[in-house]
């Protein structure tokens, strides 16, 4: 399958943790059904967001295709912390297990974060900002720095020994940032998908409302990986329309220490996107590790906005 | 998931539908489908996701597919040499234990399933009759593929006029109904089979993301649990435990 | 070209301004010397955005390809207000013309309205908000509401006879498209390109940082016009990612009463968009007007934020 | 920009590019170019842009473009038995008032626009020599085109060793100088032509968004001018106006 080179290192250490390899599944988009179609790709593991209770989740319609994207609703459908932690083993591939948690409120999230402190089985705890925040009327945790700050700082409070990662949406990305990473955040995550509509235009009805994901959101993801690595101390794990061993190497350059596959796992091999880049390394002789960052002191001649 | 390359190695128009052939072996329950696409690069970004289809037969080393042209993704299925299939997905019929007398109603494009359904009841020595629905006389002609079968036709271009359920059918002669079709017919034979006895198995249609249980877009909404991903446990499911 | 069917109405009314159709050129996307491929096409003429005095734009590469999409930053290239007025005749093609314009402070930008509110070939003007505000430290215009109302309202006084449309990014659409409201817009364009980066990965280096644009942002630009329209009483102008027919309709049913094409202009005749458009309110015998916010009411059963 | 969809009507290798002829009436000037893609559906959003490509040839009813496959654009028209083009687009070489004697400098895919070049130059009269550079052999095969072309290649293995200004080429020796092919070795040709006292033109390379002026993406500097487009005022430039 991949081609292991001898001198080819794809390892990376994110927060302290060694990973295989610096590819990392999407919450909400591998189950466990599938598995075991991924062994040696990833680097740790990362089931859905789970919550304190159970989860119905939305109505269907639930997924729409959009052009070289999809937007969903899946209503952080999940049975729940408690039953999600007794089939967590089913989760374990000989790689670290990531568990990625929301809460409704900060007193949730921190309870969460407690609830998993004390179990040995997961590595780290990535906080999934961007669901509604129902202490702000709905507005996503990660609207503003002070609701960052507040539900990381608790967080940080409920988890002081394992490795916490923040995960942001794309607005306002940077001072979110940079709060998650004062209020102890040691990483970030970024990001998730852009609020995003779609119509049954035949209908003349909305088909559905929710989060674009997939290649579309590549370049957007890619300049928030590059500005929020810029600002903060912390890693960041970039997420955003993955596709290619190209994309992935393209993230690290921007500033990612590793990288999320998502949306396109549905519709390709993530081994192939794991043998691209390992590809492209060999090409260049070059480590995984080294590539994070590398782009940066090049900067494009003038930073423009958009135009504007 | 993994996509394998396979040439198309027949395509036919029956009607206002297509059917198509490719080399597939291992084995394929009747009511599984398969996420399906043209080749393109490594991966097509338009369309961007890959599509369910049933699978309309099998015989250990071909597998066919039915399909009737919609969008983009199915004009270029339509237009491919070679195209990448997953292995086969879901949850098919239950024809074990196999029923004494058997129904199959299909209606449209849901017809295709029931070809390859009517061959595994034929294996097990099961009776049965297919009833077909369609919209006019350019989707019925699939029904010259299904002997004996009755039709009808929304506008009474061929066979009787109006849906499956006015064939004649009679439900209740039957000890397994089978169906598939667009859901609003699945919902109307659940209801009709409701006051029978009988075993009622529906293959339904809900719009997909991955087809391996990852992305939970496909959920069809199930008495007592809630929303349950059709792609792993369905697409059929027993018309009573369906929650319409 | 455009079968015009006699029963067929493609008219719409924007600010009391009549629009023989409701497909607009967006700013930057059409150039003098393609206006002979556009005859018939559009409601209203929308030149590239003009500035107080000529500026050179951002140097080479401008433009690079995303998956269905471009990111460009051509950094506001234009030969300054005066000169540009100048030229403006070449624009004449019968129907109303609207200029768009941007400052560096509030200030330029009640100039440039003031010394445009004079000009009887001008029927309205498009503040372009997503343009750096150097008294800002560099954020946009709309990158807060305080800041809009405060741009808006210096136009609003500036230019108290025209029409007048404010022109807003993504980020924060809806507060920003509120204080535009208040601070007297008479309509709102809805979105500009999204903040987006593509890399050279081979040559490890930044190809282009500017703005996204294209059918990759479509469902971003719906969600924010659906909720703008929404939001406000204003008419809502739809921007992003039009490439068809049905996506005109997409955004009218949204609740846009307009609709401007962009980047796909430069990959389709535009006439074959209307020719489209044409065809679907003929299929359904309906009038272009009549399209605006028709799924409004029609809300999705759960309104779910992003997945999340 | 509207585009028209035409046939292919003949496909050659030449080496590592490939030429492709495709019908079209009408005038060509020689520098000009076409915004060119396979044909898809009513647009293609993989790749989502045209591409621009230099007129190789014309002949009044056959155009042919020579290119070079190097992404997903290229790969696809490479397949493409439709594609979809622009009419001619942008100014080209100046061969009126037509110069004494010239030399055409092309470098790797940049040769192609020196083939109708030079037929325009011979319609004109015009003694003229062509000097090639390449990478390697593969590329080089193209110069059998060109008959009597000096080649030269960087790897050495065909002609001169080196690039297109080392195959002993004498830009005194001329009164134009036309050149194509990437920018940088434009600015090599601008500056060795800079001491003679010569018309030189070069035909540069930009990064396009639309072709017809829409966009500001194609800019080059231009002395005195700032940022002109390149699909407008160019491709082909006075070496002189460009400010590299
Ligand atoms: C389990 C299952 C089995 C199916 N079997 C068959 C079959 O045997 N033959 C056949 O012709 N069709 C079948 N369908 C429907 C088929 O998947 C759609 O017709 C097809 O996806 C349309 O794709 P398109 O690109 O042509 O249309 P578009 O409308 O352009 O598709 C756009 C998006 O909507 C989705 N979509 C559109 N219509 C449907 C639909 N009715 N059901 C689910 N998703 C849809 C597509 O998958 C795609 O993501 C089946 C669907 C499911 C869920
Ligand atoms: C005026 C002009 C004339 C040209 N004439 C020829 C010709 O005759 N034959 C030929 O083979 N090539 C020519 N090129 C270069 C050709 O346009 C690129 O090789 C082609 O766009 C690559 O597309 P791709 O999809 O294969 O590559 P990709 O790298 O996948 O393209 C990605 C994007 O980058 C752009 N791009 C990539 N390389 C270049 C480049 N070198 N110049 C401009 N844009 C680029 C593409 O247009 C596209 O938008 C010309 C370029 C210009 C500007
Ligand atoms: C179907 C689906 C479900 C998702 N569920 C979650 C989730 O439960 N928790 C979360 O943090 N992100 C979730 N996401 C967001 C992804 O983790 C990822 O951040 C986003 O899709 C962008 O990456 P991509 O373009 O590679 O998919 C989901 C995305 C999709 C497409
Ligand atoms: C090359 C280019 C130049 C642009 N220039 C301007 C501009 O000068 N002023 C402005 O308000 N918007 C400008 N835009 C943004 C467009 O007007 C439009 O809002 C955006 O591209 C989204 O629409 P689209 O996806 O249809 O292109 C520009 C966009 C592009 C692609
Ligand atoms: S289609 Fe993704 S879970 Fe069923
Ligand atoms: S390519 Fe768009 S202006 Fe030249």
């Amino acid at each position: 399958m991949v081609r292991h080179d001898k001198d080819l290192d794809l390892s990376v250490e994110l927060c302290g943790i060694p990973l295989q390899t610096p590819l990392i599944p999407a919450s909400g988009t591998l189950s466990r059904e599938a598995l075991g179609e991924v062994e040696g790709v990833y680097g740790a593991m990362l089931p859905k967001t789970t919550t304190p209770v159970e989860r119905a989740g939305n109505p269907p319609p639930r997924v729409a295709e959009t052009p070289a994207g999809m937007v969903n609703s899946i209503g952080l459908q999940n049975p729940g912390v408690e039953r999600f932690l007794q089939g967590l083993d089913a989760f374990d591939l000989g790689i670290p297990i990531f568990v990625s948690v929301a809460g409704d409120t900060t007193a949730e999230f921190a309870s969460l974060c407690e609830r998993i402190g004390d179990d040995d089985r997961i590595s780290a705890v990535e906080l999934n900002l961007s669901c509604p925040n129902v202490e702000c009327g709905g507005l996503a945790f990660c609207a503003g720095p002070a609701s960052v700050e507040d539900v990381v700082g608790a967080c940080r409070a409920a988890l002081p020994d394992k490795p916490m990662l923040a995960k942001l949406t794309n607005e306002g990305v940077v001072e979110n940032a940079r709060a998650a990473e004062s209020a102890g955040a040691d990483g970030l995550t970024v990001i998730n998908t852009l609020p995003a509509l779609t119509i049954d235009v035949q209908a003349q009805k909305i088909l559905v409302r929710g989060g674009l994901s997939g290649p579309a959101i590549k370049p957007v993801a890619l300049r928030a990986v590059y500005d929020v690595a810029g600002a903060v101390n912390v890693p960041v794990v970039g997420s955003g329309g993955v596709a290619s061993g190209t994309d992935v190497a393209e993230f690290m350059l921007a500033g990612a220490t590793a990288v999320q596959v998502g949306t396109t796992s549905f519709v390709r091999d993530p081994h192939d996107i794991l043998a691209e880049f390992a590809e492209y390394l060999v090409a260049r002789g070059q480590g995984a590790a080294r590539l994070t960052g590398a782009l940066r002191g090049v900067r494009p001649t003038v930073v423009g906005g958009t135009d504007v | 998931m993994k996509f394998y390359k396979v040439n198309v190695e027949e395509r036919r128009e029956l009607g206002s539908y297509t059917l198509l052939r490719y080399p597939w072996e291992g084995i394929v329950a009747p009511g599984q489908f398969v996420m399906a696409r043209a080749a393109g690069f490594p991966i097509t970004l338009d369309p961007f996701l890959a599509r369910p289809f049933s699978y309309y037969d099998h015989d250990g080393e071909t597998a066919s597919l039915l399909f009737e042209v919609r969008g983009r993704g199915t004009a270029l299925l339509d237009a491919a040499s070679t195209i990448e299939v997953t292995p086969p997905l879901g949850k098919g019929f239950a024809v074990d234990p196999a029923p004494a007398r058997a129904a199959l109603l299909g209606g449209g494009i849901g017809v295709a399933p029931l070809q390859i359904l009517g061959r595994h009841l034929e294996a097990r020595g099961v009776t049965h009759d297919v009833f077909l629905g369609f919209a006019d006389a350019g989707c019925s002609v699939v029904a010259g593929e299904f002997p004996g079968a009755r039709v009808a036709t929304v506008d009474g271009s061929v066979g009787h006029q109006g849906t499956v359920l006015d064939t004649g059918v009679e439900l209740g002669d039957y000890d397994a109904i089978y169906s598939c079709g667009p859901n609003p017919m699945l919902a109307a034979v659940k209801l009709a089979a409701a006051d029978e006895n009988v075993l009622c198995q529906l293959s339904v249609e809900e719009r997909m993301g991955c087809g391996n249980g990852s992305c939970n877009g496909c959920v069809v909404p199930v008495h007592g649990r809630g929303y349950v991903r059709s792609c792993i446990e369905g697409p059929v499911f027993d018309a009573e435990a369906v929650a319409w």
